[in-house]
């Protein structure tokens, strides 16, 4: 189970170079993450998008940081200094802690980790850490709103996330992010837990806070939540923060439900086309999620605690049941792919159509579809 | 000025451990205040136990500035107050002018009074559109889709009058100029382009999950405490009202023209937003019945009018429908070329002044949308 | 869309649109209803009944003003329910209020003016009877210096809350506001 | 050699932050500080070798406890942060003798107690031998404690149900 060793055995300096590489390439992904996606908003809403520094403005992102970097480094009178001050870094350092585990090829990572998913839960628990210390440290009340909204929200889809999970790991039988890789040679898992992969994405939104579960961050409510009061190097601190979450998620979730670098016929293809994969793959997620930002509006707090605790935790208990019956009697796999697919479409069917039932648009849609239609 | 209410002052309290009540002021300068509009927010926890509007920040004291200009002079400003419909401004200012002074105006410039209108009309409705969908967290999405029918609009009227927002294009007696060759055809072009708009919007809002758990049963209004409360326009069909000033109190060349007047049932967030969809539809129904029955040529000035417009003392109270409700002038005439008073009724003014009471009770973000829904306009309530 | 000359078709006949607006107003049937109300609710009351161009004109004194609006809203054959606007005037006789009524019942619109004394500026709140009047009266005290009765909360609402002039008054000067008065001489460039 | 500076780096800011849990004049900082510790403590559980305790540790009191303590200091103190209490109440020396007694027993039984010999391959995690004490030698005990939470759960959903219909 070890990594390659080119590094003279010396396994701290080997780890030091690992970290600087993978903390390097997430800088710079990050930079054309943040480019990629006001360019991918632009299309959606009809316009460019970022386009004069540099070629197609590939270097704005880089103009932006240099920016972020001049500007003056502000903090409220009011605001508790320390707590004001490492709440960036206390953000920060989870995300970069999950990237250590993450398997990027077959041996690329920092460290293969025999307990790598439960790894990830349990740094993912200290996520919140620094958004509650910034939402507390700012002095400020929309920071306050957005730090108890923040808290709330992570805790709860902390809940259907973790289990999504547990309802593959259920299936492969390992915790080893590499061996679940492995694993997924000939299909990978989505194809038989679509309905754990629908729990898994809509928790790693709320998560991440990302339209439509941005409660925490909302702008047109409380205009930057916990961030609000911060400025230059530690506002650009939370932006890298937020976007290296975003990556770090997309690859876990590629590695976990769309067989990472393993599928199709990646492992005789050699790293080049393995790391190939799992970054497409990881991109792939990412424009799910910048698509939804460009589309949907948002839910209000309630609602959204609502859909968790009402909705995603029952059906990820059940997802977990009925995994456990097929696994127990060693039913065929195939089976368990179908009911699972089934659950997925039927779940998905009825939260769509519960807001078409719920609008009674058509009386006024026809108003203007038939114009001599009577208006109710 | 006192920043924070006295009252929520003292229960501040800041040893216990017991939850108070915060205070958030939201505004003058927030994302979906509209322009400079202020509240403050008393909540507890996420729900809104106070809420008390603050508005001024854009008062240009209108009414005093007309009482001292010419009665041409004064077009001006009066296309500053609703300024996402400035014809419509224009055409009430006029209007009551031609009805104290007695000025006939002719055919043709009637018909194309009302063309300009109800683009406006359309021009405004598809703002709120955007700029809801933009209070609810569709992040610009919405808003650009909005603008693009706009931008089409603000051409159209950019060469019928050589101004996009202000264009001063009506006079008292008719209208500055005739309109430019090819205008009908730009107008049809415009008129598909922006019911495609209205496709666009339905497909990207009113279906959707969120937007309709979002709105739906949101600070419902009843019929009677719309009317206490003096809303108007939107707002009151909404409840399920059939009153539209264009069929209640006739002005213009509205009789001749056919439309429905679109209503809601329980006067929700939903229904404000989905009755401006149809009336928008409307709107561009009148256009095109005007750009088919319009005398096709023929003066646009009442060719009679004095050099100095001086108005015989007397008042009217002339009201039209505005984009948010009724927009009307009480103009009071002593004989000079100045008007002796002009008072504005501005219907986002009257519609904004129940905010308070639809407010509380409801979540912070509900506080948010239900504002945008009033789609309020500051220069309009501030004067 | 192609750039095509738009088809010239036949203009349609012309129609009378002056005549239209003002033949289907009902402020005949208004001011016979009013007289006979006010003639049997309110028999000593000096009430004149008039015109202006658009509506059927009712001045009140002030002090009869509560009971005329309230007889206004409640008799059914006049059901004024909606306060659509109200406006201060200052005449040189002194200032007046407008209000304008309009009963959805039956599309009938009321203006009715109450004329203040020249010292005495104090009106009847009604916000008891049209919660809409909260905000129009607060205008109208902070521009001309009414005074409402019973009015909840009578801060200024457009102008900022300190600040004690009426600028709507005909006295109030246009070009220098009091407070302003012999501060900007100094500032070069700077002219009102 | 490096695990060993480690060690003691870690054991410093172990001791350090619960210093700081005590002497810190703001709940808030006490808060952070009882966060660094407890994690710090996860990462004492790694030099044992024993990695799965280590991220209960860190999941449970890392990511759940201290995170409930700050969102409880969230919603029960005034937005303005870092505002200093006083320290030194009536109950100091209570407190002072209930600290030493705990001190005493703890340290007299890690002396008393005969310590295992440390696990010498690092990658033997024992997750199927933990997974057949919980679920077998003590599945009624794991089932009991479910249907408790399950019952505490529903019991704070009906008593938040009925504040609200108040």
């Amino acid at each position: 189970m070890d990594f390659a060793d080119p590094f003279f055995g010396i396994s701290w300096l080997d780890a030091l170079i690992r970290l600087v590489i993978v903390v390097g390439v997430m800088t710079l992904v990050v930079m054309y993450l943040i480019y990629g996606e006001r360019k991918l908003l632009g299309r959606f809403q009809q316009r460019k998008g970022p386009s004069y520094t540099g070629p197609a403005g590939l270097f704005q992102s880089f103009a932006d940081a240099i920016k972020l970097v001049g500007k003056e480094d502000l903090r409220p009178r009011n605001a508790d200094r320390w707590v004001f001050e490492f709440a960036p870094f206390a953000a920060f350092i989870p995300v970069f802690v999950i990237l250590v585990t993450l398997p990027f090829a077959q041996d690329w990572g920092v460290r293969n980790l025999g307990l790598g998913l439960f790894f990830v839960f349990a740094v993912l628990g200290l996520n919140i850490v620094g958004i509650l210390m910034a939402g507390l440290g700012s002095g400020n009340k929309y920071a306050l709103l957005g730090g108890v909204r923040a808290a709330a929200q992570m805790i709860s889809y902390e809940i259907p996330l973790v289990i999504s999970l547990l309802a593959v790991a259920m299936v492969a039988g390992t915790l080893n992010l590499n061996e679940i890789v492995l694993l997924q040679e000939n299909r990978p898992f989505v194809l038989i837990q679509p309905l754990a992969f629908v729990i898994f994405f809509t928790a790693m939104l709320s998560e991440l806070h990302r339209a439509p579960f941005d409660i925490p961050v909302a702008e047109s409510e409380i205009s930057g939540g916990y961030f609000i009061e911060y400025s230059g190097i530690r506002w650009s601190m939370f932006q890298l923060t937020e976007y290296a979450a975003l990556w770090a998620f997309s690859i876990f979730g590629a590695v976990v439900f769309l067989g990472g670098w393993a599928f199709p016929f990646g492992l005789e293809w050699g790293w080049g086309w393995q790391l190939f994969l799992t970054i497409f793959k990881s991109f792939f997620l990412i424009f799910l999620v910048m698509w939804m930002r460009a589309t949907v509006p948002r839910l209000r707090i309630d609602q959204l605690m609502n859909f968790c605790w009402k909705v995603l935790i029952e059906v990820s208990f059940l997802l977990i049941i009925v995994n456990g019956f097929f696994l127990y009697y060693g039913w065929s796999e195939t089976i368990l792919g179908l009911v699972n697919w089934a659950g997925a479409i039927v779940f998905i069917g009825l939260v769509y159509s519960r807001g078409i039932r719920r609008s009674r648009a058509r009386e006024y849609v026809g108003t203007y579809r038939n114009p001599e239609a009577a208006t109710p | 000025m006192t920043v924070w209410p006295d009252t929520r002052e003292g229960t501040l309290d800041v040893g216990g451990f017991e939850t108070v009540d915060m205070t958030i002021n939201v505004g003058p300068q927030h994302p979906s205040t509209h322009g400079v509009f202020r509240m403050v927010l008393t909540v507890d926890g996420e729900r809104v136990v106070d809420a008390e509007p603050y508005i001024g920040y854009l008062h240009r004291g209108l009414e005093k500035l007309t009482e001292n200009s010419d009665y041409r002079q004064s077009m001006g400003w009066w296309d500053r107050t609703d300024y996402l419909a400035g014809m419509c401004c224009e055409g009430a200012y006029c209007m009551a002018v031609e009805k104290l002074a007695g000025i006939e105006v002719p055919d043709r410039a009637e018909y194309i009074r009302v063309i300009m209108m109800e683009l406006s009309r359309i021009n405004s409705h598809f703002m709120f559109f955007g700029a809801f969908g933009a209070d609810l967290g569709s992040f610009g999405t919405s808003f650009v889709y909005g603008w693009r029918e706009r931008e089409r609009i603000y051409d159209l009227f950019e060469e019928v009058a050589g101004d996009r927002m202000f264009p001063t294009y009506f006079r008292p007696g008719g209208l500055t100029m005739d309109l430019p060759d090819n205008f009908e055809h730009r107008c049809r072009w415009v008129l598909s382009s922006v019911r495609q708009g209205l496709e666009d919007f339905d497909g990207l809002l009113t279906g959707n999950e969120i937007f309709v758990e979002r709105c739906r049963d949101l600070s419902p209004v009843t019929q009677e405490q719309a009317i206490n409360w003096g809303l108007t326009g939107p707002m009151i069909r909404a409840t399920g009202l059939k009153w539209d000033i264009r069929r209640a109190e006739p002005y213009s060349i509205y009789p001749h023209l056919k439309f429905e007047i679109p209503v809601g049932r329980q006067g929700d967030v939903f229904d404000r937003f989905m009755v401006r969809m149809a009336e928008a539809y409307q709107s561009s129904r009148i256009i095109e019945q005007c750009l088919d029955e319009m005398p096709r040529s023929g003066l646009v000035l009442n060719p009679d009018l004095p050099t100095t417009l001086r108005v015989p003392a007397g008042e009217c109270y002339l009201r039209t429908e505005g984009t948010k409700g009724e927009y009307s002038v009480h103009a009071i005439s002593d004989g000079s070329n100045k008007a002796y008073r002009m008072k504005l009724r501005s219907p986002a003014f009257c519609n904004l002044s129940a905010l308070r009471e639809m407010v509380i009770g409801t979540y912070v973000a509900d506080a948010i949308i239900i504002l945008g829904s009033l789609d309020i306009v500051l220069g309009e309530v501030d004067k | 869309m192609t750039n095509e000359e738009p088809q010239q078709t036949e203009s349609p006949p012309a129609r009378p649109l002056a005549t239209l607006a003002s033949t289907q107003s009902p402020n005949q049937q208004l001011r016979k209803t009013l007289e006979d109300t006010l003639a049997k609710v309110h028999p000593n009351t000096p009430f004149e009944i008039g015109e202006t161009k658009t509506d059927v004109n009712l001045h009140c004194p002030p002090e009869h003003f509560a009971a005329l609006v309230t007889t206004l809203k409640e008799r059914k054959e006049l059901a004024f329910d909606m306060l659509r606007n109200m406006s201060g005037v200052d005449y040189e006789e002194g200032l007046t209020c407008a209000y304008h009524f309009y009963s959805f019942a039956h599309n009938y619109s009321l203006q009715v003016t109450v004329k203040c004394p020249p010292d005495n500026t104090h009106i009847p709140s009604l916000t008891g009877l049209y919660a809409a009047a909260l905000w129009h009266e607060r205008e109208a005290a902070e521009m001309f210096g009414f005074v409402f009765d019973g009015h909840p909360n009578l801060k200024n609402l457009l102008l900022e809350e300190d600040l004690n002039i009426h600028p709507l008054l005909k006295a109030h000067p246009l070009a220098k506001p009091e407070i302003l008065q012999g501060i900007e001489e100094s500032k070069p460039g700077f002219d009102f | 050699m490096a695990v060993e500076v480690l060690w003691w780096l870690f054991a410093i800011l172990i001791v350090g932050t619960a210093l700081g849990v005590v002497v810190s004049r703001s709940v808030i900082h006490a808060a952070i500080f009882l966060l660094v510790a407890l994690a710090g403590i996860a990462g004492m559980y790694v030099f044992l070798t024993v990695e799965f305790l280590a991220l209960v540790q860190l999941l449970i009191y890392g990511g759940a406890v201290a995170v409930l303590v700050l969102l409880a200091l969230m919603l029960t103190r005034q937005a303005t942060g870092g505002e200093r209490i006083s320290l030194n109440g009536p109950q100091a020396p209570f407190a002072a003798i209930a600290a030493i007694g705990l001190a005493a027993i703890l340290v007299a039984s890690a002396v008393v107690t005969t310590w295992p010999r440390l696990v010498d391959d690092p990658d033997a995690v024992p997750l199927g031998r933990i997974s057949e004490v919980l679920f077998e030698d003590f599945g009624a005990t794991f089932i009991l404690v479910s249907i408790l939470l399950l019952v505490a759960v529903v019991g704070a959903i009906i008593l938040a149900r009925q504040e609200d219909a108040e």
